[in-house]
């Protein structure tokens, strides 16, 4: 047995021992324990440092509102920092180290901070360290960083994988103690649909740390009834391990943790699950948290909330110390003094700042010096408490002590029912913030009530359990009335003893003492929100849960303000801290973003492709051939393939929507800036689309393969954009048109075939019966042929200047058809090529895309303005008539060409005019797009530039400062490549 | 020259995506491949004769709303207001249907849009609550009810068998690696099978 | 944030697409700066306020949701194809 | 009194009894010669310049809670000059300026933290747009460097270089943005402009507006009316909720945007990051916090809060970016209602209504604009005519179609 065990008792499993180290040391516990209530069981007090003055510091409390035992749990990149010891579910092999020291926890030199405490007070950086400027970043900065922070991220890739899950409910119980069970029975009893939710790896809550009786049960026997009838319901889900940290709009997030208390994740499973809950109504059965006493000192390792050390010792059977006092001004604190007795070491003494205390209350300390009337004042010791000094009627008096329970009050957890907006209000009876105004479908029950007997909380539990599951249609047979003693449960609220010499702190964590409370009120930051902010007060990683309610109350106190004047800050999720790889889940590496993959990646893959990231898409950017080291020759020689002789290209990822209805031409008159209700079956035609406020969203193709049959193509990047737009047109818009669309982009596998041999390879691949004769299909003519077992659409378009076909078939056979392609197009030489050589093309047409498509263009900008059909309204006309959209000094379409071959242009230079600075009032636009042109045998590039039509044949400057460029070209034609067109006929 | 156009495999969006994951026992998803589909869209103020027309069709009445209605070899299903996906076992099912909804709804060919998956198994609702945010639940989604709706980033068209034993996705075939993985992940501590096309 | 969708039923509103305020209706033929009004001047009410999306991930409808802006509660949602011209 | 190391030990001696109010909480005066409506960022600092700068000290802030508590107290601090667009430019870069000396101008640490700001690039589009970035600020005479793969990895070896969806290419690095503590911007601008002599009015919630004529001449609050020759409206977020009480609608929109911040940390993240290929930006406070936000939840909010599938959106970004992040846990989230505009730029102007100025539309990136908006802001009301830094910013553009859109999204707030 360790050094603080106790002989028997406690709901530890006493068969199970548990080797653990802290610091390095290796010491055991055994299973059932935390990593808490093992360092209580071998004696250790000393934990960890706090934030600013590296005090030393200890367990504080039994649960996740501890402030100080924050420790790095595991080693390497499962390193764990800020992990509550508290939570930390004792398992073999556990490694844990206390953080925020150097060189060592008991020798720590930033402790020498304490010293300086009086020139650091709250907000002491915003005073100083402004002269000399420079040395902020330099000195200061630095300084202050590395002194702040707890512990350390391991600096690698979190090995672990995170799960997320959505469930539903009628009922959902957070907190399993005796309300959140109450409700869970009597509700999943009526066979409402219940989520019951514990953080603890154990259903009971204050039943597992109490000496009580339910139904003529012990407390856990109890619990452990009601858990093993709820396990039998099919209707009833129960989580442990899971915290309830936010309520949204009609969602509740929690996170469970599914394997942290294992020695080693098993294989597959994820670390934790993010649930998202969608209950009907929600019961918050959360408990309430021990309010501790602000008094010189009150930090040495030894004091602890009186619940807290009554939990370690009735649950854990471990004594947190052995000459023990209790200070109190609530009756419940006494329950410590029974609990000490009970295990054979009662308490030193009993300070109770009340005068009187029931006969009842008193009862339950046994034969113990007390003394009410009385506060301890000051808190004596280095590493450990020594001993504490009180006054009373009885004047000063000096007590040797190792150990001090606090019981200033109780606040119940009622966070959760604050996120959406809704606030607490003060209770003067319960001393506490107890629920007003609260969402709809949620109620409180219990300690979190501020109902703090636990015949209260079975009580409100089994109402509130039946009246949901009434709600939810179901007929509870009868709301049992469970069988459970009302405990003495008053309080006197004292939040604050002054006088005492040492340091007095507020919150634990973040150092914040009582004068710098008083300091800010002084400076005037008497706004709670105000004070929060100016002293750090409750912004810890407890996040206040045991420093709010007195640093307000202190506040109100010296403002002459009550508490409810004072008002409390707005608590936020997460209520408890949520490791962020549990919120991102599986989305992460690879799978940050699903990949769409055409039908025929897989025969890219083969020809070797090196593909791109395309929006959701990898596409094949361009397929290198053995001998070729560099992606400029690959993609010439692609270009030069197509140019020569012919070449194909996977053109899946376009958008395709299909329409049809009688008022498709209409329709499309209204959605594109140019006309189409003329377009004749057979026949392609060109679009222009344009958002609302007159720029342009995209351009495409829209073909009429039949009378009643339509196809548009949009570009791969605004797909979803334009299908989303297409129907908002039709639906708000214009409900009254007879249209039908519905997107075919999954269903159509594309290849461009596009070169001087393009026909013949068609001709190849569809046979002598097909006929694909310029005559049955012109430039911008479609049809549809015979291919194989299925029919292929053909459509004749081109985006890279050459005679050019669109292939489409249906998706199952893009594989076969790129495969047939290149079989029929073996003798021609055919070239697979990928989208670098397409955008050379396009480049060398003058083609925009991407590049100039960038929501900042109208049709004018892009040499598109004869497109704006002047005799129909469409999206977009109006705002694009707008003078200031058509005035000539708005950069416009051109070409560039260097003055010196073979000189590189880089998209995203500037564009200037020779013989001035480079400053911005002579900035006069931008290259958009570059590229080499194999067929020019020069870099050639896209531009928008000032008045750029009118300016062909001027020399410019191309101005690239962030990539050191910086050369002269020619502005010219944007289409740099057969501008009479007569590639695309010959 | 070779005949370029004798070899024409049809390959379903999960062709070669077979695979047994852990003990393989949790779950078993297999491919639905060679489903001719199509997406039925009713001409305005046509809904209801489109509904009764694909009634017709399956000799069971269909609704224009969430449902799924099967009938003999086609499976109806309900994907938005006045919208229908129709799957069908038979190769002229776009033809047939084109037939009987004439003036009625625009019929379009989807056949190769989805890849389709039917999950069955007994830890099903488990692994699907990873990834789904519907409820599944009896009292929630009746047998014949059918969503579109979405599973780890992925558009998903959901339904399942009369005895909710199966759950089927169909989902872009673009996507059909992505979802797998979604799956895998999700299953890998039960196991799962695909057997894949 | 859970969505009412008129076809779908109640659905996590991370499957719907925002386009704003419904109540501008787009101006008839010809008038410029009724249009910009209708493209850029908002009311932007803190209260109930009608409001477009469009059930991307879904139904593919586009609906007219009742909102308040100040806690996002839902009081009504329907298809806006079915809405009365402006 | 004056704040020093001197101050300081001097207090630290006296028990620190001896300090006073940062600023004076003042009580509303009848009239005033300017009146502010909105003591965030933007309010406070513009009545500071309009003390400093234009002598101007008969102003009053009125704000309806506490100073500090809307955007500027609740945002990820980031501050830089890397627009794009020459209607923007100016404004942000005459604001990184007036940031470079503050401190010592106002006599309080802000913290101003020049630590870099580096915004990833993972395709050579995006590369491209960062250039045409980058280069329209270099000849605006801003600091600006693209840094390939290989120069990110040395600033970020732990970032997913290797198994990423969007592989990292590269970055825009902005030597000079960083971080400052944002609230003690509002507190360090409060306490100026309060020595200056400005009133500082808290609880005091602007209800409607006074106006003889056509022309406003006043506010009626909850402390009463109060009359004021110019009145200028500063109020972020509440924007479009003031201009109905003057009759006219803005092209504005409010939103929420979330943001986050984790358990304290030993120094991790030097600089300022911003992933491109997602929602996500992140830094580390110097008290050790990982600070972090991503996109707008995406609807018209005036709830100061958001939801958890886009907190989910964030931690994705943030894990498929930084995988390291993983066991950090969140310690809180909270929201800010922006005013989101039209073009996702800002409008510093006249009110269509006259004797009334109108500054807002900051959307998401206002509080590095805080001192050039107050300066500018300033020198309109003062003078009557925009600032040089400020003449793009005018409400008609949205009209006139001289719309400053830097993501060319077009007129739908939510996307900007
Ligand atoms: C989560 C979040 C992160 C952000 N991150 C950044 C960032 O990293 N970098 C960046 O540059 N920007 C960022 N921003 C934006 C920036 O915070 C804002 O643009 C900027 O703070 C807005 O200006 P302000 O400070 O004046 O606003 P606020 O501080 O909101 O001030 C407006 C004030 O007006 C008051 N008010 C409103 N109505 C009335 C009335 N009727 N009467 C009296 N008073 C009234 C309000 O109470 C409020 O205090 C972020 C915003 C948020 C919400
Ligand atoms: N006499 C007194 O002054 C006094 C004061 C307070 C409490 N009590 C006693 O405490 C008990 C109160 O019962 P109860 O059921 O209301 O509370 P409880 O404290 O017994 O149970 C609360 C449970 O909720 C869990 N929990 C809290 N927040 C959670 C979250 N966000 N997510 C998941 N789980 C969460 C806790 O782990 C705990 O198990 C009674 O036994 C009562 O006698 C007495
Ligand atoms: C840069 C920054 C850092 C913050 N750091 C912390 C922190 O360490 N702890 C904390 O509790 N809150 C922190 N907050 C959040 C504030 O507590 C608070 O949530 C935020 O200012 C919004 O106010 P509200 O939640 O009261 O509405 C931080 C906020 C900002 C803007
Ligand atoms: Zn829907």
């Amino acid at each position: 047995m360790t050094s603080h065990r106790l002989a028997s008792g406690g709901l530890i499993d006493r068969a199970t021992p548990i080797g653990f180290s802290f610091d390095g040391r290796p010491l055991t516990g055994h299973a059932g324990d935390t990593l808490a209530s093992a360092l209580v069981a071998n004696g250790i007090r000393l934990v960890g440092r706090s934030f600013k003055y590296h005090r030393p510091r200890g367990i504080v409390s039994a649960g996740p509102e501890e402030p100080n035992a924050l420790v790095e749990k595991g080693r390497g990149p499962r390193r764990e920092p800020n992990t509550r010891a508290t939570t930390i579910e004792l398992h073999p092999g556990l490694d844990a180290a206390s953080q925020n020291r150097w060189p060592s926890l008991a020798f720590d030199i930033q402790a020498i901070a304490q010293f300086a405490a009086p020139i650091l007070g709250a907000g002491f950086y915003y005073k100083t360290f402004m002269w000399p400027a420079a040395l902020w970043e330099r000195l200061y900065e630095p300084a202050i960083r590395r002194a702040a922070g707890l512990g350390r991220l391991s600096g690698a890739a979190d090995p672990d994988a995170y799960e997320k899950a959505h469930a539903f409910c009628d009922l959902l119980v957070i907190g399993a103690g005796p309300a959140g069970l109450a409700a869970a029975l009597t509700a999943g009893r009526a066979g409402a649909r219940v989520i019951l939710v514990d953080q603890d790896f154990r259903l009971g809550g204050r039943l597992l740390c109490e000496r009580v009786e339910v139904d003529a049960m012990p407390g856990p026997v109890w619990a452990g009834e009601v858990e093993a009838e709820l396990k039998s319901l099919s209707n009833v889900r129960i989580l442990t391990r899971t915290s309830a940290f936010g309520l949204y709009d009609g969602e509740v997030g929690a996170v469970e943790r599914l394997t942290d208390h294992l020695p080693v994740t098993p294989a597959g499973e994820a670390r934790q699950r993010l649930w998202t809950l969608v209950p009907k109504r929600i019961l918050l059965a959360a408990g309430a948290i021990e309010r501790p006493i602000v008094f010189g000192g009150n930090d040495r390792p030894g004091v602890m909330l009186a619940s807290a050390m009554r939990t370690y010792v009735e649950r854990y059977a471990a004594l947190p110390g052995r000459q023990v006092a209790l200070f109190t001004t609530t009756d419940d604190g006494w329950q410590t003094a029974a609990s000490f007795a009970r295990a054979g070491s009662p308490l030193a003494a009993i300070i109770d700042a009340r005068r009187e205390v029931p006969e009842a209350v008193r009862a339950l300390a046994g034969d113990v010096p007390v003394f009410l009337g009385a506060r301890v004042l000051d808190a004596i010791g280095g590493q450990s408490l020594r001993a504490i000094d009180i006054v009373g009627d009885h004047g000063r008096r000096r007590l040797a002590v190792d150990g001090l329970a606090v019981s200033g009050g109780f606040n119940p957890d009622l966070a959760l029912t604050t996120h959406l907006g809704h606030k607490p209000v003060w209770s003067d009876e319960r001393a506490a913030f107890i629920p007003g105004d609260l969402p709809a479908n949620v109620a409180v029950a219990g300690a979190a009530a501020g109902r703090f007997t636990l015949a209260a909380a079975l009580a409100d539990g089994a109402r509130l359990g039946a009246e949901a599951a009434r709600e939810a249609g179901h007929t509870p047979a009868e709301t049992p009335a469970f069988r459970a003693g009302d405990e003495p449960c008053a309080v006197a609220p004292l939040f604050h003893v002054e006088g005492g010499r040492g340091k007095a702190f507020v919150d634990l964590q973040n150092d914040v003492t009582d004068s710098d409370v008083a300091l800010a009120a002084r400076e005037g930051f008497v706004s709670v929100e105000h004070l929060k902010r100016y002293t750090t007060l409750g912004m810890a990683t407890d996040q206040g849960r045991t420093s709010s309610v007195n640093g307000l109350a202190i506040l109100a106190a010296l403002t002459g303000r009550t508490i409810p004047e004072t008002g409390t800050t707005r608590a936020r999720p997460p209520h408890v801290p949520v490791a962020i790889g549990a919120l991102a889940g599986l989305h992460r590496g690879r799978d940050f973003k699903p990949t769409r993959l055409t039908p025929a990646h897989g025969w890219a893959k083969e020809q070797g492709a090196i593909f791109v990231e395309s929006g959701p898409w990898l596409r094949a950017q361009w397929f290198p051939k053995a001998g070729e080291t560099d992606w400029l020759q690959s993609v010439t020689r692609e270009v030069e393939a197509v140019r020569a002789g012919v070449g194909i290209c996977d053109v899946s990822t376009l958008g395709k929507i299909a329409l049809s209805g009688p008022d498709v031409g209409t329709f499309l008159d209204r959605v594109y800036a140019n006309t189409f209700s003329t377009l004749p079956v057979g026949k392609v035609r060109y679009g222009l689309m344009l958002r609302e406020d007159g720029f342009v969203m995209d351009d495409g193709t829209t073909a009429r393969l039949g009378p009643d049959e339509w196809v548009m193509s949009t570009t791969t990047a605004n797909a979803g954009k334009v299908m989303q737009h297409l129907a908002f047109c039709h639906q708000v818009l214009w409900p009254e048109l007879d249209v039908q669309m519905v997107s075919v982009t999954e269903q159509w596998a594309q290849f461009a075939v596009a070169g001087p041999r393009s026909r013949d390879l068609l001709e190849a691949l569809f046979g002598p019966e097909a006929d694909v004769s310029d005559a049955a299909l012109p430039y911008l003519g479609c049809t549809t042929l015979a291919l194989g077992p299925t029919r292929a659409r053909l459509f004749r378009i081109s985006f890279s200047g050459e005679r050019a076909y669109e292939i489409a078939v249906p998706a199952g056979y893009g594989d076969a058809l790129a495969r047939a392609l290149m079989a029929a197009g073996r003798d021609l030489g055919v070239t697979p090529y990928g989208t670098e050589a397409l955008a050379v093309m396009r480049i060398e047409k003058g083609h925009v895309a991407g590049a100039e498509l960038n929501g900042q263009t109208v049709a004018r900008d892009l040499g598109l303005g004869r497109m704006l059909s002047k005799k129909k309204d469409y999206v977009g006309r109006l705002m694009a008539e707008r003078a200031a959209l058509n005035e000539a000094s708005r950069p416009t379409l051109v070409g560039l060409k260097p003055t010196v071959a073979g000189v590189r242009l880089r998209s995203g230079a500037h564009v200037l005019p020779l013989g001035v600075p480079p400053t911005a009032e002579h900035d006069q636009g931008y290259v958009t797009s570059t590229a080499y042109s194999p067929t020019l045998g020069s870099w050639i590039a896209l531009a928008l530039v000032a008045n750029g039509p009118a300016r062909h044949g001027e020399e410019v400057r191309i101005h690239d400062p962030v990539r050191s460029g910086d050369v002269v070209a020619t502005i010219v034609s944007p289409v740099f490549v057969d501008p009479e067109g007569a590639r695309l006929h010959g | 020259m070779a005949d370029p156009v004798s070899d024409w495999t049809h390959r379903g969006g999960f062709a070669g995506l077979s695979r047994r994951i852990g003990s393989g026992e949790g779950l078993k998803a297999v491919e639905r491949a060679g489903l001719a589909a199509a997406t039925v869209i009713a001409r305005r103020g046509k809904a209801a004769d489109a509904a009764t027309a694909l009634g017709r069709m399956l000799g069971a009445p269909v609704v224009d709303g969430g449902k799924r209605t099967s009938g003999g070899d086609v499976t109806v299903l309900g994907t938005g207001p006045g919208t229908w996906l129709v799957f069908g076992d038979r190769p002229a099912l776009v033809a047939d249907l084109t037939a009987a909804l004439d003036g009625l709804a625009a019929v379009v060919d989807q056949s190769d849009a989805n890849a389709i998956l039917d999950l069955s198994g007994p830890r099903l609702v488990d692994v699907l609550e990873k990834g789904l945010r519907l409820d599944l639940h009896p009292a929630a989604f009746a047998a014949d009810d059918v969503a579109v709706t979405a599973i780890a980033h992925v558009g998903v068209t959901l339904w399942m068998s009369d005895d909710r034993a199966t759950v089927t996705l169909a989902i872009p075939r673009s996507l059909a690696g992505s979802l797998l993985h979604w799956l895998e992940a999700s299953a890998r501590p039960v196991g799962l099978t695909v057997e894949a096309d | 944030m859970r969505i009412p969708c008129p076809y779908c039923g109640p659905r996590d509103s991370s499957e719907f697409a925002y386009h704003g305020d419904a109540a501008p209706r787009r101006p008839a033929v010809g008038n410029a700066a009724a249009m910009a009004d209708y493209v850029y001047l908002r009311a932007n009410p803190a209260g109930p306020m009608e409001e477009l999306w469009y059930h991307a991930q879904g139904c593919r409808s586009w609906l007219v949701v009742t909102r308040d802006t100040r806690d996002h509660a839902i009081s009504n949602a329907r298809l806006a194809a079915t809405r009365s011209p402006a | 009194m004056r704040y020093s190391v001197v101050s300081l030990l001097a207090g630290a001696l006296t028990g620190n009894r001896r300090w006073t109010p940062a600023w004076r909480d003042a009580a509303p005066k009848p009239a005033y010669d300017v009146i502010v409506i909105g003591g965030g960022g933007h309010g406070l600092a513009t009545a500071y310049y309009l003390a400093r700068t234009h002598g101007i000290a008969n102003v009053a802030v009125l704000e309806r809670g506490w100073i500090g508590g809307g955007n500027v107290g609740r945002n990820t601090t980031i501050i830089r000059s890397n627009y794009l667009l020459p209607g923007n430019i100016p404004l942000y870069e005459l604001s990184l300026k007036l940031w470079e000396g503050l401190e010592q101008d106002i006599n309080y640490n802000a913290m101003v933290s020049q630590r870099g700001v580096l915004n990833l690039y993972h395709s050579d589009a995006q590369r491209d747009a960062y250039a045409r970035r980058g280069n329209a600020m270099r000849l605006h005479g801003i600091d600006a460097e693209l840094l390939d793969q290989g120069a990110v990895r040395r600033l970020y070896p732990f970032l997913d270089y290797d198994n990423a969806r969007f592989p990292i290419q590269g970055g825009l690095l902005q030597r000079r943005g960083g971080t400052v503590r944002h609230d003690a911007v509002a507190w360090g601008y409060a306490r100026a402009a309060s020595d200056r002599g400005v009133d500082i009015v808290q609880n005091c919630a602007v209800t409607g507006f006074l106006r003889e004529g056509g022309r406003i001449t006043g506010v009626e609050t909850t402390r009463g009316t109060i009359r004021a020759a110019k009145v200028a409206m500063a109020v972020a977020g509440s924007s479009s909720q003031v201009a109905d009480m003057a009759g006219f609608r803005l092209p504005i929109e409010s939103h929420v945007l979330q943001a986050f911040v984790s358990e304290g940390l030993k120094p991790i993240i030097p600089g300022v990051i911003t992933f491109g290929a997602g929602h996500f930006y992140i830094s580390q406070s110097d008290k050790g916090g990982l600070v972090f936000g991503g996109d707008i939840d995406g609807y018209n909010s005036y709830a100061q809060r958001g939801n958890l599938p886009v907190v989910e959106d964030v931690c994705e970004g943030g894990m498929a970016l930084m995988p390291a992040i993983g066991r950090a846990r969140m310690l809180r989230s909270w929201g800010g209602v922006m005013d989101m505009s039209m073009d996702g730029s800002p409008i510093i102007d006249h009110a269509p209504v006259e004797g009334l100025y109108l500054n807002t539309g900051w959307c998401y990136g206002g509080f590095k604009a805080i001192p050039g908006s107050g300066y500018a802001f300033a020198h309109l009301i003062a003078r009557d005519e925009p600032h040089p830094a400020a003449t793009a910013l005018r409400l008609d553009r949205f009209a006139l179609g001289r719309v400053i859109d830097e993501k060319g999204q077009g007129a739908q707030p939510n996307l900007h």
